[in-house]
């Protein structure tokens, strides 16, 4: 959704690496970043509320297993390592398009993907053990606010997995110039943050007990 | 709409991009070193999982600073916050703050961080 | 599957192709100027202000209906005109209904309709997703109200404090209405919100620095900001009260070890915000109306922007003030009790303010202007009473008595509702091009006002009495009895007034409709931007966006000073008005999809309450409609909009709209990522 | 008003319709169950109503929308070729749909006899062949010029297969990576996540660093990736999990009893 | 702690002074107590030192919001009328675009007005809220739609078995402090006797303290404030404030058990106890006549801690029933009794028959229908579609519960 098309004449690479990002706007940023951040602020209190109400629950459950019985820290461990290269392999898609190397950006973007889907395929080793072990979602209150928060955050990851492969096929198809190099941009904050709340989890939910 | 005829708005968005160009993007250099200090700092949390018997005072004290630094560095870099024009920064940071201080508060007022404060399993 | 057909095809029409004459591909767009199609398939602010209004005055006419029927049981002591499970999903759907489908959206009417015309711009910043707000919110509604017919309205109060609305205590889908519906909702304001924010900050006339900008979108920008920031939290409760009751979570479940305190917490961090948003917004049409029949500038600027942005910054952190009796210690208490305290001192700075705008002008006493007084001195008897709640002692003699229903009602009605309607008579020449009836507009506001305090009024004495609110019938011997009854009278005459206004309506359209008159464009002797457009606006807003020197620049071009430094009209409303040739304007096209992505919205809606089967179908058209909306260009650069003029100047409507090139694939993360990722 | 193009999937979906409400009753609804969505009176077999009713409702929608945008009207039609004449109706040429079909039943065939998988899946893969030879056929006809017929198609199509596919592949990827994950002890799992991980970004700056790599050599690298991944994951999934230990958890309270939320040793106590 | 308001009660005549002055000053309390002929739930008659500390903090406040309101409207009013455009006046009227200073000036004022008004709101708020747990305590568990209070009797620090449980009246000692533990066995209620003391929730889960106490021996009414469901608005209480000899026997009294009565005496409470045993104890004790029976419906320990219908072993030693709604006593007229001596005057039988020839029709209960999914719990008591002599048996065996 970048601003670009309204320039009469395309963009020029070399002139303006960064694509080119609207002046028409009265701050000078896109509506489209702008619009991308505002959410970022707006999510922060919705995880803010999903990780209070699992800080509140955690130990109240009346019934086991509890949060000691299930966790697997070095698994979420790896995953973390897993989610935070991704936010490399994004930045390095971000920066390659910038610099109009849709090749190299293509590729981050695909390894970028690759790697969120081992996240996610760790969540369902981890949710699919941790109901072997007798924690189902309904199964006590730590139950329902553990598959809660990690859930919402999974489906985050997905859904960004999901854009993530579209951007590769508009990239594949040759809409993924460095004219729009923002859109590729944008879409990494999306996927950054749901790292850093990644980052957040990790510490609160995981290793401090 | 190429010739640029009228300055939109009050903040100069000439001198906005100005600034931004003054001061350049993280190169993937950057960015590979930072995911190593990021890389290097998860694994002392991950340490801590291994040292027995740690107290939570000590496991907070320790893991806090290690997830806010990589919680800065990620938003500061590979974000392009402390880059890109600060009306992102400031949103973002309301957000975020807001969060907190609403949080905190909710939980101090439900008790949870006082003995009262039922721990059940 | 054909995922990637040939890789180097792009997706769309190539310009080869483009050169057809119309573009159509599988989707031909939504063309039509007039007719209904216009309006359903419109992303026109405009348009989407006026549906917007059109439904909250809907459903205050359901909302207003159900108030009826709550007084009507409560005229005398002992009644039983129906049941007290009916009673109850009444006064819980009356409370739904007002706060968030009449309330709201009749803010985000007004703010729909002017901020673009009050910041010189030809359209908020994604026009596509503000259309979708509204099909959005309508789904919502509709969800909402249809509760009714599938088993029963939610019985759990508007603020639905769990345990008492889980499953176990609320077994009908009542409640999952309520859950549901709202989140709907909610979502529509999310995403305006971050339209409307964007709007503001990025959409500015060239010199409207932010300080110039008038107090109505000043104080719009801050409501949305209050939305952006609390929406998610009421989002999370609703979702944990969803997954509680229909998959068996146990959030709420005491047994399983919950602590019922964390709705309450999570509604009212949410729902303290939300009596803001619900205020300021008519906090900003005063600011609009005053100064013009005052004929004077608003008093202290800076102050009434201040003020506004004070408010909302303390209103986030006074929420447990609704929670004196929770059982919060007294710590907590203290602290919330004195915050709200000194919510009074910014609110304090308005009222002074407007009663010093007025201090030393000229008033005309318009309709408007009634209203705009009727908003000063009627909010400030709720807020009185609102300073007494927040003396946390006292409060827990007064809280859930008719006491505080007395005071929501003084701020809301009194407050927020007053604006409104003012609000209505102030902009409907420009948005329809004929003034309503003054003569009647006088009777629809004295009757109002008298209406109100005599319904609102007694409520103060009842609730002091002892009487709790939300009894389905109350006992002979109370003292009760009296003061009901005097209620009651008194909503019958707010229902008079509210014909009165439908027939104003009316008949002035007839009239006009018989022999139009032309208003021009400044039928008041306006100030902001707004008023230099031909009534009614034209659909590209601005023949050319005007470049802004002053607050009140309208004005400042119709007014200045003369040689002695005296200041003197320079010019009339007519003379310096654009005249609404759009030439050579391109505006955003319309499009199918905002509709169709909140149709499958509200499938899933009502698929995860009967059938997941039906979630699944709506699931299918939500990501149909966000890719295809995804792919769409915002702006159809072959649509003929207006006379199409020189190709050089494609881009007059820069400030516009999303925009997108021809056969762009891009729009697709960040449009639908809004939609989904929220959920 | 009903064009050509649309009569297809009216047609599909009152048939559908009709299925849907026949399914309902016999499968043991009574009342107006089916007609009422199960408002009034019972429906049947939920899982099959449901389905049944989605496809009545999908395909409906998609003849409002195909008439909505005026397809195969000959004026449109015309428009869209900007001839001035009506165009003839070009035959439609070869199509790979009908042998994935014949797959597909053959999938259920097996199915029957062996696996109920085998059997879902063949019946996902007639779905998925009647829903795109159906958009395929009617695309073919829509105008005379295969090159806007093609783009019209995917106009259509792209906005569902694009995120199927990636679904799709964000799917199995997960499952079948999760199965192995399962089929290993815990710690071995942690290893094998940390190696593909390791690998993934390997082959990722391996690839981004050769900027002029065969574009082959990538996509059989990918291809070899996936069908790792699947081969792996399915024999993971044939081997099935390790042993799991159960955590005592108290399921027995859930049903039936009385909340007594007092006897829950979490209580708190305030102010005191 | 030193602060709170004169304590053991002053005498009744002071406070009626001071409205009388109050209502002096302020017209719109005129108009009040004016109206108010009979209002014993009123919030602005305290009769007890926690509620009265409450009434002073807000009649200050509302001095001051009388105030402000009458410079706000009178203010308006005169800026109405004296600069109401005449006609034909064309001037623009002065530009005045702000006054920094007065605009400070009335930040500052109110601001400085709150300060105060805090000060006092904080000493109150402590005041009241100060718990002493060494005096007498009462549990106060809140159930749709009644209140049950249980009595440590036997000092052991818990409440359940062998402690006094009774329901509807809460009887205490009045001039002394009694100490509240307030809580719920369903969902949040609100307990509230507006003479006594603000409202605390009862909060499932959750165990509040609030303190009240009554200057003089009386009937204090009150009701549930917090919306819990179909019979909200009759989920009613009352506190019985004895003198202190009178509430230590009562406490004793409550103590015994009941006891059967004789078939040859009152063969129709005989009867009627024959019924209650095999028809009533799935929900309700009387202590003496069905405890086995009770026990064996699968009471078992954790509901004698809350019991999910009221304890009727002292039944008739009540003034109200089924959640304070009706009286269980009425005094010759058939007029509810509203001191507390006089229970015992004259059953009310009517009203009593009623309940229990259908429970939810006298009162909306959620008890017949069982909802699909979710829990089967039964909220209120079901119709038994008892015969009439059937009913007659029963009235006479609860009259012998006293
Ligand atoms: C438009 C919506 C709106 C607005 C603007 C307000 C404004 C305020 N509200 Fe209100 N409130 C509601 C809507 C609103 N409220 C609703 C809907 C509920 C009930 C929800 C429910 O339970 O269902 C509620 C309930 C509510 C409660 C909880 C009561 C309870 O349930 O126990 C409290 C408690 O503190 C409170 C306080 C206040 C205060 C201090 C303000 C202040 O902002 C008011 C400030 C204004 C003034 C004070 C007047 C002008 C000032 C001056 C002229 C200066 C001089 C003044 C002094 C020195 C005092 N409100
Ligand atoms: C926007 C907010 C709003 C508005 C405007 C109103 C308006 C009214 N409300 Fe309000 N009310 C609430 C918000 C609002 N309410 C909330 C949040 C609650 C709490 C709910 C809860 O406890 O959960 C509540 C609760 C509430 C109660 C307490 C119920 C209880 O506790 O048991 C009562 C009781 O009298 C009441 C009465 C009224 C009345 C008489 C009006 C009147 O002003 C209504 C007047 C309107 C009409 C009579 C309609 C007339 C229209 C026409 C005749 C046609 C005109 C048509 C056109 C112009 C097109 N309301
Ligand atoms: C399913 C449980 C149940 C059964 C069985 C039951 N009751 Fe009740 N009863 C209740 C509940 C619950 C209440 C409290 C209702 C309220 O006030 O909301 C109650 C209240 C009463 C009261 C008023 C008590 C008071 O102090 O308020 C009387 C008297 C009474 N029941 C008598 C009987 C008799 C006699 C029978 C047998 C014929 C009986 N009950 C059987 C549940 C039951
Ligand atoms: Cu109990 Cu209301
Ligand atoms: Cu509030």
């Amino acid at each position: 959704m970048s601003d670009t098309a309204m320039t009469a004449q395309p963009a020029d690479p070399e002139l303006h690496p960064k694509g080119v990002v609207s002046h028409q706007t009265s701050t000078g940023i896109s509506n489209e970043k702008l619009a991308m951040w505002l959410f970022l602020g707006s999510d922060c209190l919705l995880f803010g509320a999903l990780i209070s109400t699992y800080l509140l629950l955690r130990h109240r459950s009346v019934t086991g297993p509890g949060p000691e019985d299930v966790f697997d820290i070095p698994f979420t461990s790896v995953s973390s390592f897993v989610l935070l290269f991704s936010s490399l392999t994004m930045a390095m898609a971000v920066g390659a398009i910038h610099r109009g190397e849709e090749r190299r950006c293509r590729t981050f973007l695909v390894t970028t993907a690759m790697l969120g889907a081992l996240f996610i395929a760790g969540q369902v080793y981890e949710f699919t053990s941790f109901v072997k072990e007798g924690l189902g979602y309904t199964t006590n209150i730590f139950g329902s606010a553990f598959y809660t928060l990690t859930g919402f955050h999974g489906v985050h990851v997905s859904v960004g997995i999901v854009f993530l492969l579209g951007l590769v096929i508009m990239s594949l198809r040759g809409n993924l110039g460095p004219e729009r190099a923002e859109t590729v941009e944008i879409f990494g904050l999306y996927w950054h943050f749901v790292d850093i709340v990644w980052i957040l989890i990790f510490t609160v939910v995981y290793l401090i007990p | 709409m190429s010739v640029q005829t009228e300055p939109r708005g009050a903040a100069g968005p000439a001198e906005h991009d100005h600034e931004a160009h003054q001061k350049a993007h993280p190169t993937d250099r950057d960015y590979i070193v930072i995911a190593v200090v990021l890389g290097i700092i998860t694994l002392l949390e991950v340490g801590t999982y291994f040292i027995e018997d740690a107290s939570t005072t000590f496991l907070v004290a320790t893991l806090f600073p290690m997830m806010i630094a990589k919680f800065l560095a990620v938003c500061g870099w590979f974000m392009h916050l402390r880059y890109d024009n600060p009306i992102f920064r400031r949103v973002f940071t309301f957000g975020l703050v807001l969060a907190i201080v609403v949080f905190v508060a909710t939980l101090t007022s439900m008790e949870y961080w006082s003995d009262v404060y039922p721990r059940g399993m | 599957m054909a995922i990637v057909e040939s890789p180097t095809t792009p997706l769309e029409l190539s310009p080869g192709a483009a050169r057809v004459r119309r573009p159509l591909g599988g989707f031909t767009r939504p063309t039509a100027t007039t007719g209904w199609k216009s309006w359903l398939f419109t992303v026109d602010h405009k348009k989407i202000g006026i549906m917007y209004g059109a439904a909250s005055l809907f459903f205050f006419l359901i909302g207003g209906i159900e108030a009826v029927l709550i007084r009507l049981q409560l005229a005398a002591p002992g009644q039983k005109l129906y049941s007290a499970d009916l009673y109850n999903q009444l006064f819980t759907m009356h409370g739904v209904t007002m706060i968030f489908l009449v309330i709201m959206p009749m803010g985000a009417a007004f703010m729909n309709y002017l901020i673009p015309l009050q910041i010189g711009a030809r359209d908020v910043a994604f026009p596509r997703l503000n259309a979708f707000s509204f099909w959005c919110f309508l789904a919502g509604g509709i969800m909402l109200n249809t509760s009714w017919f599938l088993g029963g309205g939610p019985d759990g109060g508007w603020f639905a404090y769990a345990p008492n609305t889980g499953v176990t205590f609320s077994p009908g889908h009542g409640m999952d209405f309520y859950a549901v519906g709202l989140q709907i909702v909610g979502l529509a304001s999310l995403v305006a919100a971050v339209n409307l924010i964007t709007t503001v900050l990025n959409m500015r006339a060239p010199g409207m620095t932010m300080m110039k900008v008038p107090v109505f979108t000043w104080m719009s920008l801050v409501t949305q900001m209050l939305l952006l920031f609390s929406l998610p939290v009421i989002s999370v409760a609703l979702f944990l009260l969803t997954f509680d009751r229909l998959w068996d979570a146990n959030f709420f479940n005491v047994a399983a070890g919950a602590d019922p305190l964390l709705w309450e917490h999570l509604f009212w961090i949410f729902g303290h915000p939300e009596v803001y948003i619900i205020i300021l917004p008519a906090f900003g049409i005063a600011s609009e109306i005053i100064p013009v029949f005052s004929r004077k500038p608003i008093f202290g600027y800076p102050f009434m922007v201040f003020s506004g942005i004070a408010i909302a910054f303390m209103g986030f952190g006074v929420w447990a003030h609704h929670m004196f009796a929770s059982g919060m210690g007294p710590l907590s208490m203290a602290a919330f009790s004195l915050s709200t305290m000194f919510i009074a001192v910014p609110t304090g700075v308005k009222i002074l303010n407007w009663m010093a705008t007025m201090w030393g002008g000229k008033l005309r006493f318009t309709t408007p202007m009634l209203f705009a007084i009727g908003l000063v001195t009627m909010f400030t008897i709720g807020g009185l009473s609102g300073v007494t709640h927040s003396i946390a002692p006292s409060d827990t003699q007064q809280t859930d008595t008719y006491y505080i229903v007395a005071h929501f009602h003084y701020v809301i009605f009194g407050g927020a509702f007053l604006g409104f309607l003012g609000a209505f008579y102030f902009w409907w020449p420009k948005a329809f091009g004929y003034m309503l009836d003054e003569k009647l507009g006088k009777w629809h506001f004295w009757l109002t006002l008298i209406g109100f305090n005599l319904t609102f009024g007694p409520m103060h004495i009842l609730g002091l009495q002892g009487m709790p609110r939300r009894m389905h019938t109350y006992v002979e011997g109370y003292g009760f009895e009296f003061w009901n009854l005097v209620s009651t009278i008194g909503v019958f005459i707010i229902a008079v007034a509210m014909l009165v206004f439908a027939w104003n309506i009316l008949r002035s359209w007839r009239a006009h409709r018989a022999n139009p008159v032309d208003v021009g464009p400044d039928p008041w002797d306006g100030r902001s931007l707004e008023w230099s457009v031909p009534s009614p606006t034209p659909a590209h807003n601005f023949d050319e966006i005007p470049t802004v020197s002053h607050l009140d620049e309208f004005w400042h071009r119709k007014y200045q000073e003369d040689e002695a430094g005296k200041v003197v009209r320079v010019a009339t409303g007519e003379e310096v008005a654009q005249k609404g040739d759009g030439t050579g304007v391109h505006l955003p096209s319309p499009s199918y999809w905002p509709l169709v992505l909140a149709v499958g919205l509200l499938l899933i809606g009502y698929g995860v309450i009967f059938n997941l089967g039906l979630a699944a179908a709506g699931a299918v058209v939500l990501v149909l409609a966000g890719f295809g909306w995804g792919y769409e260009p915002a702006d159809d650069p072959e649509a003929h909009h207006g006379p199409e003029a020189n190709g050089d100047e494609p881009a007059a409507d820069g400030d516009g709209a999303e925009r997108e090139p021809v056969g762009v694939t891009a729009g697709a993360p960040e449009s639908d990522e809004k939609a989904s990722s929220d959920e | 008003m009903i064009t050509t193009g649309s009569k297809w999937f009216f047609g599909l979906g009152i048939v559908s319709l009709v299925l849907a409400f026949a399914y309902g009753w016999t499968t043991g609804g009574n009342g107006l169950g089916p007609l009422t969505v199960g408002y009034k009176g019972g429906v049947g077999d939920h899982f099959g109503y449901g389905l049944l009713l989605t496809a009545a409702l999908v395909s409906i929608f998609l003849g409002v929308v195909a008439t909505a945008a005026r397809d195969a009207d000959a004026e449109a039609v015309a428009q869209v070729a900007g001839t001035e004449t009506v165009p003839p109706v070009v035959p439609a040429g070869a199509s790979y749909w009908p042998p994935v079909a014949a797959f597909g039943v053959a999938l259920v065939v097996v199915g029957l006899v062996t696996e109920a998988i085998l059997f879902v899946a063949g019946l996902v893969v007639i779905g998925v062949v009647l829903v795109e030879w159906t958009v395929q056929t009617w695309a073919d006809r829509a105008t005379g010029d295969p090159e806007v017929n093609r783009r019209i198609r995917n106009r259509i199509m792209a906005p569902i297969e694009y995120p199927a596919a990636a679904a799709l592949t964000l799917a199995v990827l997960a499952v079948a990576l999760s199965r192995v994950f399962l089929a290993l002890s815990a710690e071995a799992a942690v290893w094998v996540a940390l190696g593909v991980g390791v690998v993934i970004v390997g082959v990722g700056f391996f690839i981004a660093s050769r900027p002029r790599i065969s574009p082959n050599v990538v996509v059989g690298l990918l291809v070899a990736g996936a069908v790792i991944a699947i081969g792996v994951g399915v024999a993971a999934g044939v081997a099935g999990t390790r042993e799991f230990e159960e955590h005592e958890g108290d399921h027995g309270a859930e049903e039936g009893a009385l909340p007594a939320p007092l006897a829950a040793p979490v209580t708190v106590e305030v102010g005191s | 702690m030193q602060s709170r308001p004169e304590r053991p009660a002053r005498p009744a005549t002071s406070s009626r002074l001071r409205r009388g002055r109050l209502a002096l000053v302020l017209p719109l309390t005129l108009l009040l107590s004016a109206c108010a002929s009979y209002a014993p739930q009123d919030t602005l008659r305290p009769k007890g030192p926690f509620a009265r500390a409450i009434d002073n903090l807000w009649d200050g406040v509302f001095a001051i919001a009388v105030v402000v309101f009458f410079f706000v409207q009178l203010g308006t009013l005169f800026i109405i009328i004296r600069f109401r455009r005449r006609h034909g006046d064309d001037e623009l009227p002065s530009q005045t675009h702000g006054n920094p200073r007065l605009e400070i000036a009335w930040t500052l004022l109110p601001a400085v007005i709150l300060a105060v008004v805090a000060f006092f709101t904080l000493r109150t708020l402590f005041d009241i809220k100060e718990v002493d747990e060494d005096d007498l305590t009462i549990r106060v568990v809140g159930q749709q739609w009644w209140w049950e209070y249980q009595y440590d009797t036997n000092g052991d620090g818990t409440f359940g078995e062998g402690d006094v449980v009774t329901a509807n009246d809460l009887v205490i000692p009045a001039g002394v402090d009694v100490h509240l533990e307030v809580t719920s066995n369903d969902v949040i209620h609100s307990f509230w006797i507006p003479s006594l003391n603000g409202k605390m929730d009862a909060v499932p889960g959750r165990v509040h303290p609030l303190m009240i106490n009554a200057d003089e021996p009386g009937t204090y009414v009150g009701q549930c404030t917090e919306f819990c469901g179909l019979s909200h608005a009759y989920m009613r209480q009352r506190v019985i404030a004895l003198p202190m000899d009178e509430f230590e026997a009562w406490l004793e009294a409550q103590q015994e058990d009941a006891e059967m009565p004789d078939p040859d005496e009152d063969p129709e409470a005989f009867a009627g106890a024959e019924l209650f045993t095999t028809q009533c104890s799935g929900c309700h004790l009387a202590r003496g006549i069905n405890d086995e029976e009770f026990e064996a419906q699968g009471n078992g320990e954790e509901l004698l801690v809350a019991r999910n219908a009221p304890d009727l072993t002292h039944f008739a030693s009540r003034g109200t029933f089924a959640g304070a709604t009706f009286d269980l006593w009425v005094d010759a007229d058939g007029d509810e009794i509203v001191e507390a001596d006089e229970i015992g005057g004259e059953l009310n039988r009517a009203e009593l028959e009623a309940w229990l020839r259908n429970p939810p029709e006298q009162k909306p209960m959620a008890a017949d229908h069982v909802p699909e999914g979710g829990d089967d719990r039964v909220r209120g008591m079901p119709n038994f579609n008892l015969q009439e002599d059937q009913i007659d048996q029963l009235v006479a065996f609860l009259a012998t519960l006293d």
